[in-house]
C-alpha cells in the first residue's frame, strides 16, 4: 500500500430536508482497494458524487495528489484522473461501445472522428481486461453485465489514478465477477487507488484492503480488512443489532389459505416459467441480484407489462389480468421500486395521490368530494405517521420515506388484499425504514398478503416468512425463513442455470 | 334619399377626421351640417344597431361647422392581399391618386387572399377608425356583409374595387369598380382558341386544354375560369367540335356543358391546388403540361399563371407555335409573366388595370365625400401578347 | 423456440445492415415510382422526373437540416416560415435595393443561421421546450419576413434576365437537355451531413443528446454548444432551402411557408428519424422526403384531385409511424 | 415582492395569472392612448369576435397539453367542421340546429381519431396532429367539392345562430364562452376526468400503475379538444361567415400560444383554464390594437411569439427554482 493519493475531510452536504453527509472523512492510498460500505442511503454514493463534482459540497476539503481540489463537473474530475463507474449506467444506447467509451474525447483524423482507431483502442482495452466485447456493437444490444464492463473499460481508458466502483457487481454473474476482480487486482498492481462500494460482504473480504463504513450520512470507522470479521463490519454498518436479526420463524399459520397462485408465468427473457403461491397474512420475500427478473415478475403479475403465458388464481379462482386496472380490481396493489417514476404524481397533493386508485369512491355525483378525499387522506397520514403539515402538501416536497407512505396509503385506501412491495425502503433513511417494516408487519397481521422484493439481504431475512430466489428470469429456489441464511440465498441467486 | 345618405356620410366622415385629430382650417360647411342633422333625425332605424355611432355623430354635429369641404378626407383602403404584384400596382394607384387629390389613405390587407377572417377584422377596424370612406377589395362576397351594414349605419360610404359584392346591403356599397371577370376569362379564350384552331381541326385524337385556378371559391377566379371554359365550348361548338370538362368538380358542374370525356374532341382539364401557393399550382400545372395531348393552358390569375411558367421551367413545352408547343394564356401581369411573353414562353395574357383601378377608387371615394353622385365603373380585361405590349393602350396596364 | 428467434435476429440483421427503415422506405419509393409509371405514361417522362426533383429540393434541404434537432429529441417548426422569411429578405434586397444576387443569397443563409442560433439558445440555454420555442420563432419569422420585404411578394430574377445565374445552380441546360444539378447538390449535402452526423463530434453529440442528455452532460461534454449547433444546422439548411425555393419557384409570397416544415419533418420521420430522438439518418430523411414528393407530384397523374392528395399523405404518414411502432412492439416481445 | 407572492389571495389566483391580467389591462390602456378611437364598445366587440373561436380552440387544446400531448390539427379541424356542416346546411338543406350539431360532431370525430391513435396506438401526438391536419383539410375539401361555404347572414331566416355571438350590442358570445370556461375549469379541477388528465400528464406510468384506465382518459382529452374545435367552428362562422377549404392552420399557433401563455405547461400536468382565457384575450386584444395602430398582423405574430417565450421561460425558471 502506497502513499495517500486522495483525502476527503469533513465533507458536509445537505439537501432540502436531508442531511446527506455529516462531516464525513475518507482517504484512499495508491495501490489499495478501499471498500466503502453502508446501508442504502448511508451516503456512500453522495460522497462519491461530491468527489467527482456532480454535487457541490457545503463544506470540507478534498486533497488529491497533495493539492486541494474542487472539481466542478465530471469532466474536470476525469481529466485529473478521478473516475467513477456509476451504479446507474450512464450509457448512450444508440451509440456503439467504442463511441461510448471515448465520448467527449474522440480520436480525430482531421475534422472527422476516427471510429476505426477508437474501435482498435477499445479492442486493446478489452484485450487488456480480457473482456470479449465487440467495440462496434450498439450499446443497447449488450446485456447489463457487458455494459458494466464497458463502463469499467471507459474508466480505465481515462488514465485514471483513482477509480470509484459504485456497486459494480450487482448485475454481474459469478463468472463476470471473477473477471472483474482479476481486473481490479491488475489495477491495484499498477498503483491505482480504488474505491469499491458494495453490499456484498464476501466480496469485501476477497478483494479489499481496507473498509470504511458509513451510516446515516456519518462516518463510522475504518478497518483493515484482514484484521476484522464480517460481523465487525456488519455491526458498524447497522449500529443496531435488530437489523441483523433474521425472522426466526414464519408468522403465518399452517392452515392459512392461498390467496394468490401464479403458475408458469412467462413474460420475455426476464420472466421464465415462474410459479409460486402466496398465503394470507404472509410476507413473501423475493430475493436475487439486480436484473434477476423479480421486478419483471411483479409487473407481469400486476399487468403492467404484457405476459406471454401463465395463469393467475386469486383465492382459488382463475383471473385474467391484462392491465393494472384488472389487477387492482382483483385486489392487488403494486408499490414500485422507482417511486418517482411509477409511484407518485409529484405535482399533486397527498390527498390527490392517496385517492389515485380509488377516486370513484370519493365522488359526489360528477364531482370529486374533496372533503371526503382529504378526510381519508388525513386518516392515513395519521395512521402511517406521515410527516407533513397538511394533506394539501405537494408530494414533491416530502422526503423519500414519507413519499413511500403516501404510496402505501394509496393502496390501503383501495383496501387491497395483496400488496407487492418492490424495494420498499430504497432511498429511505434508517428511522423511516423501521417504520415501514413495522407497518408491513402490521399489515400482515391484519391479514394482508405481501410480496416483498428486496435486494437487501438483511431486509429479506428480517421481514420474510418465506423467500423465493430468482436468477436470470427463473425461480431458482424457495426457502422457509427457518432454513434461510445469507449463504443459501446468495447461492441460489447466483446459481448457474443449466 | 340617396342624397340624404350621402350628406349623412359626409357629415360623419368630416367629423371623424376632426376627431382623429386631423382637423384643419375651417371653411364654411354649415349647409352640409344642417343637411346631416335632418337626415339623422329622419333615420331612426339606425338607433337599434349602433347607439354608439349615433352618439358619435351627435357629438360631432357641433364640430362639423368648422370642417372643410375640400382636402381633409381620410380613406381606408383594404386590398385582398399583398401577395402578388397585382395588388402592389393597385396600392400604387391608390397612393398616386391620393397624393394628387391631397387626401389621406391608409392601405391594409391580409397576408393572403385566403385570410378571410383577418380581412373582416381589418374592415371592422377601418370602420372603427371612422374614415371618410372605405375602398374594399373583398376576399369573400359573404363574409363582409355584416360589416358593410355597420358601415352604412355609421354613415361610412364603401366603394368596392376588383371584386363586387352582389349581395351587399342596399345602399352600403355606393360604387363598384371591377372587371367583368367572366368576360375577361372569355377574352383569353377568344384569343387563345384561334391560335389552336388548326391544330384542333387537324387532330385525330382528342386534344386537351388545361386550366389552373388557384381556388374555386372567390367570385373573380371562378368567373374567369368559367368564362374561359364557356367561351371555348362556344367557339368549339361553332366549329362543330365537342368539348368535355373534367377535373375540379365546381368548374365541371358550373360550366355551360360538361360534355362527355369519352367522345369529346376537346377536353378541358381544370386543376385546383390545395392552397393558393405558387409551388402547388406548379405541381398541378406540370401534371397537365406533361400529358401528350395537351395543346393549350390557361392560368386564371397571376399565381396560377406563374405556376404554369414554373412548371414549364422543366418541361419546356410552352411556346408560341401551336405545331411544336403548348400555348399558354395567363392572367394579370408582373415581371415573370411579362418576361415569359416577351421571350415567347407564354402566348399572351389578359391584364386588368389595377393601377387605374386603384386611382379610380380614390377618385370615386373623393367624389362621394364631395357629395357628388357616383356610379359603377366597369374596368376591362385587355388581351396582350408580344405584339402589342408596347401599345399605348396596353403598356400602362402592365405593372411589374 | 430458440432456433426460430435466432433466425429472426438473423433476418433482422440483414435488413438492419441494409439500413432498416431506410431500406423499407426506399422500396416504397421505388414501388411508388413503378406504380405511377405503370398508371400513367406521362409520368414516365424525363420531364416529370425533373418536376419531382425541382419540387423536392427545398423540402429535402429542410429535411436534412431538421434531422439534427429531431435526433436531439427536439423539433424545429420555424424552418417553413423561416424559409419564406429568408427568401423574401434576400429577394427584396436584390430586386428592390439592387443588391447583387450573390449578396442576397448570402443574406438568406445568414438569416437562417441567426434564426437557428436563436432557436438553439432558447432550447439549449433557456431550456424552453423545443416545440414551443420554435412555434414562437415560427410566428416571429412569419411576421419578420413580411416586414423585411415590406409585405411585397417578391419575384427573384427570372431565367433569361440578369442575375438569373443562380438558377443554374439547380438546373443547367446542356445541349437542350436539362440537367438537375440541384439533385447533385442535394446528394452531396446529404453525403456531407451524413458524414457530419456519423463521423464528427457535432453529429456524435447530437445523437448522444437525443439518446441520454443527462449522461452526455456527465461525460463532460459542452452539451449546450452542441445542442445549439443542431438548431444552427437546421437554420442554415432552411437558408439553403430558401435559395432553392427562390430558384425553382421564382415568386415568394409573404405569409406563406407554414406547413413546409411539416413536409420536411414528415419526410424525416418516414425516413426513420425517431420522434423521441437518438435515432435517425440524413439519407433516410432524404428518402422519406421523396415519398412525400412522389405522392404530391404523382397523385395528379393518376387523376386524383389535390384534396385527395392531402388525405392520402396524412394516412401514409400515420401508416409509416404505425409500422414502426408495430415493429418495435414485435421486437420487444 | 416576495411578500406579495406569498399572500394567500395571490397564491390562490396564481401570481402569473395576475401578471397576465396586468399585461392585458396595460395593453388596453396603451392602445386606448395610442390608437384612434380605440376605447369604446365596438373595438371590444370586434376583439371578442376573434377571441371566441380562438378561445374555444385554446380551451380544448389546454386539455391535450395537460396530458403532455399536443394537437395542432385544431385549426384545420375547426375549418373542416365549419365546412362540412355548412355544406350540409347550404347544399343539402339540413336545418340550422342540426348543422350546428354536425359541426360539433365532426370536431368530436377528429378528436376521437387523434385520441385513439395517441392513447391506444402510442403514435406520438405530434405526428398524429400532422396527419390529421392533412386529413381534415382534405376531407373538408372533398366534401365541399373545393368550395368555400358562406353561412347565412344574420338577417336571413336561418341567421339566428348569429345571436350566439351577440344580440344587439350585448356580447352573448362572451357569456357562453365564459360559461364554457367555467365548465372546463370544473372538469379539470373537480372531476375524475380532470384529475386523471392532469395526473397522467405529470406521470403517466404512476397513474397507469394505480389501476387507472389511462387510455380512456387520455383519449377523452383529445375528444374534448376536438369537440371544442367543433364549437369554435360555430363561433368562427358566426363572426366571419365564410370558410375556405385548405386552410385553418394559421390559428393553431395562436390557440396554443394563448393556452401556454396562460400557464399550461407543455411538460404536462399543469393547466390553468383561467390563464388560457386571459391568454386568449391578450392575443385578441393585441390583434385589434395592432390594427388600430396601423400596423400589420405581422407585428401581432411577432409580439405573441415573444410574449409566449417570456411566459414559458418564466415558468421554466420558476420550476427549476422549485426543484
Amino acid at each position: 500500500m502506497g502513499e495517500v493519493i486522495l483525502t476527503m475531510k469533513e465533507i458536509d452536504k445537505s439537501f432540502p430536508g436531508v442531511h446527506a453527509l455529516d462531516h464525513v472523512s475518507f482517504e484512499v492510498r495508491k495501490g489499495e482497494v478501499h471498500a466503502l460500505m453502508g446501508e442504502n442511503g448511508a451516503g456512500k454514493s453522495t460522497l462519491m458524487k461530491v468527489l467527482t463534482g456532480i454535487y457541490k459540497k457545503d463544506s470540507g476539503t478534498i486533497v488529491y495528489e497533495g493539492k486541494e481540489v474542487e472539481f466542478h463537473n465530471t469532466r474536470e474530475a476525469q481529466d485529473a484522473g478521478v473516475v467513477i463507474v456509476h451504479q446507474e449506467l450512464n450509457m448512450l444506447g444508440h451509440l456503439t461501445v467504442a463511441q461510448n467509451i471515448f465520448i467527449g474525447r474522440e480520436f480525430k483524423k482531421g475534422i472527422a472522428i476516427d471510429d476505426k482507431k477508437m474501435n482498435e483502442e477499445a479492442a486493446k482495452l478489452f484485450d487488456m481486461l480480457h473482456i470479449d466485447i465487440d467495440p462496434s456493437e450498439t450499446m443497447s444490444n449488450l446485456t447489463v453485465g457487458k455494459q458494466q464492463m464497458c463502463e469499467i473499460a471507459k474508466a480505465i481508458s481515462h488514465k485514471a489514478k483513482v477509480i470509484v466502483f459504485d456497486e459494480p457487481s450487482a448485475a454481474l454473474t459469478e463468472a463476470e465477477i471473477d473477471e472483474l476482480f482479476k481486473i481490479i487486482r491488475d489495477l491495484r498492481k499498477q498503483q491505482l487507488g480504488i474505491v469499491y462500494i458494495s453490499h456484498r460482504m464476501d466480496e469485501i473480504k476477497v478483494i479489499t484492503d481496507r473498509v470504511t463504513v458509513m451510516r446515516d450520512g456519518t462516518y463510522v470507522g475504518t478497518l483493515i480488512t484482514e484484521e476484522c470479521t464480517k460481523d465487525d463490519i456488519i455491526n458498524m454498518m447497522v449500529g443496531r443489532v435488530i437489523y441483523e436479526d433474521p425472522k426466526q420463524h414464519s408468522m403465518v399459520p399452517e392452515n392459512a389459505p392461498v390467496v394468490l397462485k401464479v403458475e408458469h408465468l412467462n413474460a420475455g427473457r426476464m420472466v421464465q416459467d415462474v410459479s409460486f403461491e402466496l398465503r394470507k397474512g404472509e410476507i413473501l420475500g423475493f430475493s436475487g441480484l439486480m436484473g434477476a427478473g423479480r421486478t419483471e415478475t411483479a409487473r407481469a403479475i400486476f399487468g403492467a407489462d404484457p405476459k406471454e403465458s401463465g395463469d393467475i388464481y386469486i383465492n382459488g379462482t382463475k383471473v385474467t389480468i391484462n392491465s393494472p386496472e384488472d389487477a387492482v380490481k382483483c385486489g392487488i396493489g403494486y408499490l414500485s421500486e422507482d417511486r418517482k417514476r411509477y409511484g407518485i404524481v409529484v405535482q399533486k397533493t397527498i390527498a390527490e395521490n392517496s385517492t389515485m386508485a380509488t377516486l370513484e369512491k370519493y365522488m359526489k355525483g360528477l364531482f370529486i368530494n374533496k372533503r371526503a378525499e382529504r378526510g381519508i387522506a388525513q386518516e392515513y397520514v395519521d395512521s402511517l405517521a406521515t410527516k407533513t403539515p397538511s394533506v394539501d402538501q405537494l408530494v414533491v416536497n416530502l422526503s423519500g420515506g414519507n413519499q413511500q407512505k403516501v404510496v402505501i396509503a394509496k393502496w390501503l385506501v383501495r383496501n387491497c388484499d395483496i400488496l407487492i412491495f418492490d424495494e420498499p425502503t430504497r432511498g429511505i433513511d434508517v428511522g423511516a425504514k423501521n417504520e415501514i417494516y413495522k407497518l408491513m408487519n402490521k399489515l400482515a397481521e391484519e391479514g394482508k398478503s405481501i410480496i416483498m422484493i428486496s435486494s437487501e439481504m438483511t431486509e429479506i431475512l428480517r421481514m420474510s416468512d418465506r423467500i423465493i430466489v430468482m436468477c436470470e428470469g427463473k425461480k431458482t429456489g424457495e426457502v422457509d425463513i427457518e432454513e434461510a441464511s445469507q449463504e443459501t440465498i446468495m447461492n441460489m441467486a447466483t446459481r448457474e442455470i443449466s | 334619399m340617396k342624397k340624404k345618405i350621402l350628406a349623412t356620410l359626409l357629415c360623419a366622415s368630416l367629423a371623424a377626421t376632426l376627431l382623429a385629430g386631423c382637423g384643419g382650417s375651417g371653411n364654411d360647411a354649415s349647409s352640409a351640417s344642417s343637411d346631416a342633422a335632418t337626415t339623422d333625425e329622419s333615420k331612426p332605424a339606425e338607433d337599434n344597431t349602433a347607439d354608439d355611432a349615433d352618439a358619435a355623430t351627435e357629438a360631432e354635429e357641433d364640430t362639423t361647422a368648422v370642417a372643410t369641404t375640400g382636402g381633409d378626407y381620410k380613406f381606408e383602403i383594404i386590398v385582398k392581399s399583398y401577395q402578388s404584384s397585382y395588388w402592389q400596382a393597385a396600392v400604387t394607384g391608390v397612393n398616386q391618386k391620393a397624393e394628387e387629390l391631397g387626401v389621406t389613405v391608409n392601405c391594409t390587407g391580409p397576408n393572403a387572399e385566403s385570410d378571410i377572417a383577418d380581412q373582416v377584422n381589418m374592415l371592422n377596424n377601418a370602420i372603427n377608425n371612422a374614415p371618410t370612406g372605405i375602398g374594399l377589395a373583398a376576399c369573400d362576397q359573404e363574409a363582409c356583409l355584416d360589416s358593410l351594414q355597420t358601415a352604412m349605419d355609421k354613415g361610412i360610404p364603401v366603394v368596392c374595387f376588383d371584386s363586387g359584392i352582389p349581395s351587399a346591403p342596399e345602399g352600403s356599397v355606393l360604387a363598384t369598380i371591377a372587371t367583368d371577370n367572366y368576360a375577361a376569362g372569355a377574352t383569353a379564350a377568344e384569343n387563345l382558341y384561334p391560335a389552336l384552331k388548326d391544330k384542333i381541326a387537324a387532330a385525330s385524337a382528342p386534344v386537351r386544354i388545361g386550366e389552373v385556378n388557384q381556388e374555386a371559391t372567390s367570385e373573380s377566379i371562378t368567373s374567369r375560369g368559367l368564362g374561359f371554359i364557356d367561351k371555348i365550348i362556344e367557339l368549339a361548338k361553332a366549329d362543330s367540335k365537342s368539348v368535355a370538362v373534367i377535373g375540379n368538380e365546381y368548374y365541371v358542374n358550373n360550366c355551360s356543358d360538361k360534355g362527355d370525356e369519352a367522345s369529346a374532341d376537346i377536353i378541358i382539364e381544370v386543376a385546383v391546388p390545395a392552397q393558393t401557393t405558387v409551388e402547388l399550382c406548379a405541381t398541378e400545372a406540370s401534371a397537365i403540361l406533361n400529358k401528350a395531348d395537351t395543346i393549350g393552358m390557361f392560368g386564371s390569375n397571376q399565381v396560377a399563371a406563374e405556376g404554369i411558367l414554373t412548371a414549364n421551367e422543366n418541361l419546356d413545352v410552352l411556346g408560341t407555335d401551336p405545331e411544336t408547343s403548348i400555348l399558354a394564356a395567363g392572367f394579370d401581369a408582373g415581371s415573370v409573366i411579362k418576361g415569359a411573353i416577351t421571350s415567347g414562353k407564354m402566348f399572351g395574357a389578359v391584364t386588368q388595370s389595377p393601377l387605374a383601378m386603384g386611382q379610380t377608387t380614390v377618385e370615386v371615394l373623393t367624389k362621394i365625400a364631395n357629395g357628388e353622385s357616383v356610379s359603377d365603373v366597369p374596368t376591362q380585361g385587355y388581351w396582350y401578347d408580344s405584339t402589342n405590349m408596347e401599345d399605348a393602350s396596353i403598356a400602362p396596364n402592365l405593372y411589374d | 423456440m430458440s432456433k426460430s428467434s435466432a433466425a429472426g435476429t438473423q433476418n433482422k440483421s440483414v435488413i438492419s445492415r441494409l439500413g432498416g427503415q431506410k431500406f423499407i422506405v426506399l422500396l416504397v419509393v421505388i414501388g411508388l415510382i413503378i406504380f405511377f409509371g405503370a398508371a400513367s405514361p406521362d409520368f414516365r417522362k424525363y420531364s416529370t422526373a425533373m418536376s419531382i426533383l425541382d419540387y423536392s429540393y427545398y423540402i429535402a434541404l429542410m429535411a436534412i437540416g431538421v434531422t439534427f434537432p429531431l435526433i436531439t429529441g427536439g423539433v424545429d417548426l420555424s424552418i417553413g416560415t423561416g424559409l419564406i422569411c429568408y427568401s423574401l429578405t434576400g429577394g427584396f434586397l436584390i430586386v428592390q435595393k439592387g443588391w447583387p444576387v450573390g449578396a442576397g443569397m448570402l443574406v438568406a443563409l445568414l438569416l437562417g443561421i441567426i434564426m437557428g442560433l436563436f432557436n438553439g439558445v432558447l432550447v439549449a440555454v433557456m431550456n424552453l421546450p423545443p416545440f414551443l420555442a420554435t412555434l414562437c420563432t415560427c410566428m416571429i419569422t412569419r411576421g419578420l419576413g413580411s416586414i423585411f420585404a415590406n409585405r411585397l411578394g417578391i419575384s427573384w430574377p427570372t431565367s433569361g434576365t440578369e442575375g438569373s445565374w443562380f438558377r443554374n445552380i439547380f438546373k443547367i441546360t446542356v445541349n437542350g437537355t436539362k440537367i438537375p444539378l440541384g439533385f447533385l447538390w442535394v446528394l452531396l449535402l446529404v453525403a456531407l451531413m451524413a458524414f457530419v452526423l456519423n463521423h464528427t463530434k457535432i453529429g456524435r453529440y447530437t445523437i448522444a443528446i437525443g439518446s441520454n442528455k443527462e449522461a452526455t452532460i456527465l461525460s463532460g461534454i459542452n452539451v449546450k454548444f452542441y445542442h445549439i449547433m443542431a438548431y444552427v444546422i437546421s437554420g442554415f439548411f432552411a437558408g439553403l432551402a430558401a435559395i432553392a425555393y427562390s430558384a425553382v419557384f421564382s415568386t415568394v409570397q409573404p405569409g406563406t411557408g407554414a406547413g413546409f416544415e411539416l413536409e420536411a419533418i414528415g419526410g424525416a420521420i418516414i425516413g426513420g428519424v425517431s420522434a423521441s430522438g437518438g435515432v435517425g439518418s440524413v439519407e433516410g430523411s432524404l428518402i422519406g422526403v421523396f415519398v412525400i414528393c412522389l405522392l404530391k407530384t404523382g397523385l395528379p397523374y393518376i387523376g386524383l384531385q389535390a384534396n385527395w392528395q392531402q388525405i392520402i399523405t396524412g394516412l401514409v404518414l400515420i401508416g409509416a409511424v404505425l409500422i414502426d411502432i408495430m415493429k418495435k412492439k414485435k421486437e420487444k416481445d | 415582492m416576495e411578500k406579495l407572492k406569498q399572500n394567500p389571495i395571490v397564491v390562490k389566483l396564481g401570481f402569473n395569472r395576475i401578471v397576465l391580467c396586468g399585461v392585458l389591462l396595460l395593453m388596453y390602456l396603451l392602445f386606448s392612448v395610442l390608437g384612434e378611437n380605440f376605447a369604446g364598445i365596438p373595438r371590444i366587440l370586434s376583439a371578442l369576435n376573434y377571441a371566441y373561436f380562438l378561445g374555444f380552440l385554446s380551451l380544448g387544446v389546454t386539455f391535450v397539453i395537460a396530458t403532455g400531448g399536443i394537437d395542432f390539427s385544431i385549426g384545420p379541424v375547426m375549418f373542416c367542421s365549419a365546412l362540412v356542416s355548412g355544406y350540409c346546411l347550404t347544399s343539402y338543406g339540413v336545418p340550422m340546429a342540426l348543422s350546428l350539431v354536425i359541426s360539433i360532431l365532426v370536431g368530436a370525430l377528429f378528436g376521437t381519431f387523434n385520441g385513439y391513435l395517441v392513447s391506444h396506438w402510442s403514435v406520438p401526438p405530434f405526428i398524429v396532429s400532422m396527419a390529421s391536419m392533412n386529413i381534415a383539410k382534405g376531407v373538408a375539401s372533398v366534401f365541399t367539392k373545393t368550395q368555400s361555404v358562406s353561412w347565412p347572414q344574420g338577417t336571413s331566416e336561418q341567421g339566428w345562430f348569429r345571436s350566439l355571438i351577440k344580440v344587439g350590442n350585448f356580447p352573448v358570445g362572451l357569456v357562453i364562452f365564459l360559461a364554457f370556461a367555467v365548465i372546463c375549469s370544473v372538469i379539470l379541477n373537480k372531476t375524475r376526468a380532470g384529475r386523471y388528465i392532469l395526473s397522467l400528464g405529470s406521470n403517466r406510468e404512476a397513474v397507469r400503475l394505480s389501476g387507472v384506465n389511462v387510455k380512456k382518459w387520455e383519449m377523452l382529452a383529445y375528444i374534448i379538444c376536438g369537440t371544442m374545435a367543433g364549437i369554435a367552428a360555430i363561433f368562427f362562422v358566426a363572426a366571419y361567415t365564410t370558410v375556405q377549404p385548405g386552410y385553418g392552420d394559421q390559428y393553431n399557433n395562436e390557440a396554443i400560444a394563448g393556452c401556454v401563455m396562460g400557464g399550461t405547461s407543455m411538460a404536462g400536468g399543469l393547466a390553468s383554464i383561467g390563464g388560457t382565457v386571459i391568454g386568449v384575450f391578450i392575443i385578441a386584444l393585441l390583434q385589434e390594437g395592432i390594427l388600430a395602430l396601423h400596423f400589420t398582423k405581422d407585428y401581432q405574430l411577432i409580439i405573441t411569439g415573444i410574449i409566449v417565450i417570456v411566459a414559458v421561460y418564466a415558468d421554466v425558471v420558476a420550476r427549476r427554482r422549485k426543484n
